[in-house]
């Protein structure tokens, strides 16, 4: 992968702007700026940010109901993506998806998804698109831990094996599907074990290492263009918030001791990759705070376009049904 | 007589009917810790994000003599095991011969006005109704539901148990006791003699509230729950519809195909209730769109009580 | 005109709609080896039996430009499939503000009379109906069955595509060339003066014998197949029911929420055409049990013509 | 497993009259003398008799659309089997369901299904049963090769062997799903593969040999009993005819070679169990003959049976809808 300084900060630069944007998005819930439910990707922004980094800007992507840092890696202009989460008619879907319906198909982002599992056949689609194209693209789903409990994960693994479609599949192990532990939904919680019945790759990797996750995904692009089917990239990473809220974050339940242990500075996504960078000098000090600004200027521009943008009107209500 | 919430409601009826046969047991996606620490992790389970394969296991668990009551969370999720529902549950015990009874319950909550969005926000009732096999509850009231989740849990067939999502924190007075209420018969919430208004979950308390309105322009309004839609209590709204010769529907489903395209067309086949309508019928549901997200596009994809009353002036006027 | 069958008439539309357009692509269980000898196994793919996956995959493939035809079998599989069919197909578009377009096909056998039992003879048209964002096509001759095909696959929306079993190998006259019909767009296969007869899939066949036999005795039967459900062309059957001023439904389906339910609903919502209702509309579908395996009891539960005829003579005398 | 020579001899009795009873009911059916789709059990009779012989009879099972075997294994009457096909009130579902739908709850057979893996979760649920009353008990679902293309396979091992449930996954890969080839619609074939994903036992056996498929299923209820949670069981058999028929049979597409060779006295369920049986001295060839010619006589007599009984009556058509 490249390893260039402009690659590497822009890398850096939006798993800020991931945090940053739902930070911020769960201040606007709470002061009731914005509506309906929210899944903020807090902590897991170097899964995201590192399998965005070795796809390409045509390759396509399907994202899960906690979908902000998927968009937000694949390139989305936060201004829409907030007009959305406004339920404004510059929303990415004028208004109609809100926070788990962001999609921009320009950008190849298929579309955040309320069904827990539910994305994976319609990436695997794309990956059969991408097939038949013969363009080298390859497509990407994400989904969750619990997401493994679905039949519909074994089902598009099954297919896209046989197939060899160029699909890469993301398991953000956040260690949670809602309020349950991943062990006690799953007998054996590594969940690359399911790709040897299937004759496919099945890779574990640290999920807060956005380097790793990165090189993990161009491996796995290497494979699916070399024709040789898709690979199941298990990215182990930890929900550092709660799982969803509506008018108040849900108490927090967890030991603070393991809630401290994810947040420390070598294992925080973020702090580790600055680190990282600063080490190797790619960045100074300065830089990170001069990006830690600009993510902040932008996200309060995003909040007044957002605000600024009108609500839609009533009338078109039965507008976008149907296509011509 | 005491207040509580639908909730509180359908908690106690989980307990008493636990208490009340041990070979009730419960699966969900999500933990219920006063039930598990009642009953215990072996009767109360929490289960993998499997719909398909947890609604399999409470219909083979209700035909192997236990009395399961399943619950998908949003009926969104249903869909993820409507195999097991269509193929199986609303046709094993015909395609059997009745050899065998499937006492199983499946709770999950519906409908809109959370700003949650198309997915989170259905209520397609009419897509089980259709199903010939299956029974299909929709309470409105806190009595209601406590009264008509015991009768499900009771019951030796399949059972749909809908809980609209906006009645959930809703109080009303609920009888103490064994307070069960019959599956199949409808309620009149209030009487009239102008028009029939037949409400679903939600919109029975909308249409209430409008005919108190109405009731000050002398305009009396009958407001009946039908409560359980299969089996549907065909021969309360016609007896009502004869009375009033007029009728309005609302719920929050798209029209088409809906409970309420039902309702229409058992009054307007009924020659006797045919004869002494006097007025279309008028169906007040959501739009034909998947429930949006923003505000104002959801209120305006719903039904409210500008349109019911609206309908009420149409059936009242129009000849 | 060349007279084909509806398998035949559906085969051609198939070779015509991939010759034309090479983004046109289909997946199904079983293997179509005469596509898949003209196009191809990269375009004509037969898939593992995982109806879910590859009903998103044609979804998601179609989201990425190109425009797949997936076949289900049975409408009975479709069930596996539904949470992609009322999560994501049906809501897609909308709830994405319209910035993308999903030309899919999704087509599957429906219909009892072959003594194959409960799973496999199901006609649930109407849990599709009510699902705001699909459209939904049923067509009873072979001209129709390969005209709605071709503009089916040409449509820009996801539509379900219902082949009634029965008819499969019925032979009728086909245009040569391109011929298209339009979705939405109604067709009165018989002109008639006293009674208008709705009759869908292999029940417009049955309508029109029984209507010939009625001509013998002075009785006018209209006979009109939708052969789309959505859009259903409300107007042309209000206006014929204007014209009769009687309706009989028939259909194979469970009366119950169904698209019997939704045309008796259509026409007696209608102000104008209520007024010009001059009985009960009646319904003649099948009985609310799940189709039984043997002979007697299978004829039983679904529509006849004799059943037909005493529902066409009830409202010829009934007022 | 107890060798006694009534249990074996009852072994190969069950086998001949499933074969001799699905060879009759294809001439049944050429004939009309019965009625709808007809899916022969013919080659895979070690399947069901191994398994079943190591169940007790109140072990619960589903079944497939393939089902006669496993209703005739598992204890069924053939005189109200043959009713049911006949389409007759004396039939296991009064006429209701036919072949695809054959049930007797009474003795643990919970029904054939004519949907691709249904039975699964159903069979779990039977298992919960057994685990919750503590007495021993194990469910076993049968299904095919194809049938592991379906969520519901996966769903099913997830959860049984999350709560450790006493239920066997028993896998006929009889090499086709209708008309497709196993090969052609999963990469990998040794579907036992599956199961260190869900950590639980995958054991393969040669599904053709009805003791070693006896044996394999009898250690997987040890594993059941002991709380060790379910097994999924591969046995690997081959669908000696057509996958289905209605007024006739479809045309044979496969190689003669393929056929004859297993066809052949040492492959062949039926023919390998009685040379071992006789090797072993068990039985003698006239016991053989004996066997047969009572499975003959039983089966015309369960034709007599169905023939004589009468059709259902139209005015019962509501009856069994809903139970009081
Ligand atoms: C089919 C389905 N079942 C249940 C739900 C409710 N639900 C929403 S998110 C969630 C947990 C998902 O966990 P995981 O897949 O690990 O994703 P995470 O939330 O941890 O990112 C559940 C059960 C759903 N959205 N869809
Ligand atoms: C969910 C579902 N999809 C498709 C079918 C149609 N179908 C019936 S049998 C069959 C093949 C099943 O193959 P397998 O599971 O190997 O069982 P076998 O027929 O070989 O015994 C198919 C595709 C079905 N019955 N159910
Ligand atoms: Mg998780
Ligand atoms: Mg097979």
């Amino acid at each position: 992968m490249s390893d260039d300084k402009t690659a590497l900060v822009e890398m850096l630069r939006k798993m800020i702007m991931i945090r940053e944007f739902d930070l911020l998005a769960i201040e606007l819930r709470k002061a009731k700026k914005i509506f309906g439910a929210l899944h903020p990707y807090v902590g897991e922004e170097a899964v995201a940010v590192g399998v965005c980094a070795a796809l390409a800007p045509s390759d396509r992507i399907t994202s899960t109901h906690r979908g902000h840092g998927h968009c937000i890696a694949k390139g989305a202009d936060i201004n829409r993506m907030m007009a959305e989460l406004f339920g404004r008619v510059d929303g990415y879907c004028k208004g109609k998806g809100g926070s788990m319906h962001i999609a921009d198909f320009a950008i190849g982002m298929l579309g955040a998804n309320g069904i827990v599992a539910g994305g994976m056949p319609i990436a695997c689609g794309a990956a059969l698109a991408a097939q038949l194209e013969d363009r080298g693209g390859v497509a990407a789903c994400f989904f969750g831990d619990g997401a493994t409990g679905e039949g519909e994960f074994h089902e598009t693994l099954n297919i896209s094996a046989i197939w060899k479609l160029p699909l890469i599949f993301v398991c953000e192990n956040n260690r949670y599907g809602a309020g349950n532990a991943v062990e006690s939904v799953r007998r054996v919680t590594d969940i690359e074990l399911h790709a040897p019945a299937y004759g496919i790759a099945g890779v574990a990797v640290d999920g807060n290492d956005v380097l790793a996750v990165r090189d993990a995904t161009a491996q796995a692009v290497e494979r699916a263009r070399r024709g040789d089917g898709p690979t199941l990239l298990h990215c182990k990473t930890f929900r550092s918030l709660f799982h969803a809220m509506r008018d108040a974050p849900p108490p927090e339940t967890r030991a603070p001791e393991l809630l401290a242990q994810w947040k420390a500075r070598d294992r925080d996504s973020i702090a580790r990759f600055e680190d990282v960078l600063t080490a190797r000098g790619v960045v100074a000090a300065a830089d990170v705070t001069a990006i830690r600004e600009q993510v902040k200027r932008d996200l309060e521009a995003a909040v007044e376009f957002a605000d600024k943008s009108p609500y839609p009107d009533p009338a078109d209500l039965l507008v976008d049904m149907f296509a011509e | 007589m005491r207040e509580i919430t639908v909730t509180q409601a359908l908690e106690e009826a989980m307990i008493e009917e636990m208490e009340r046969d041990e070979r009730v047991i419960t699966m969900a996606t999500t933990r219920a810790p006063a039930l598990e620490n009642k009953f215990g992790d072996r009767r109360v389970r929490f289960t993998p994000i499997s719909e398909a394969a947890f609604t399999g296991i409470g219909l083979g668990a209700a035909g192997s003599g236990f009395r399961p009551v399943v619950h998908w969370g949003m009926v969104t999720f249903s869909f993820v095991a409507m195999d097991q529902i269509v193929n199986q549950a609303s046709k094993i015990r015909y395609m059997f011969g009745g050899q065998a009874d499937f006492p199983v319950t499946y709770r999950c909550t519906t409908g809109g006005g959370a700003q949650i969005a198309a997915q989170h926000s259905q209520s397609p009732y009419s897509m089980f109704m259709h199903l010939a096999g299956l029974k299909v509850v929709l309470p409105s009231t806190p009595a209601d539901a406590k009264g008509l989740l015991k009768s499900s849990i009771r019951d030796n067939n399949p059972v749909i148990f809908f809980e609209c999502s906006r009645l959930a924190g809703v109080t009303g007075p609920v009888p103490d006791g064994d307070h069960v209420v019959p599956i199949g018969v409808a309620d009149i919430k209030r009487a009239g003699r102008d028009v029939t208004v037949v409400g679903l979950a939600y919109y029975v308390r909308e249409a209430l509230a409008v005919a108190d309105s109405l009731a000050k322009e002398g305009i009396s309004v009958e407001v009946l729950d039908p409560r359980t839609l299969v089996p549907m209590d065909a021969a309360a709204i016609r007896a009502s519809v004869r009375r009033t010769g007029r009728l309005v529907i609302v719920d929050e489903a798209p029209a088409t195909c809906s409970a309420a395209s039902e309702i229409a067309a058992l009054v307007t086949e009924d020659a006797e209730t045919f004869r002494a309508l006097e007025a279309p019928v008028q169906r007040v549901c959501a739009a034909p769109v998947p429930v949006p997200f923003s505000p104002p596009l959801e209120q305006a994809a719903l039904p409210d009580r500008a349109r019911i009353e609206a309908a009420i002036r149409r059936v009242l006027t129009c000849r």
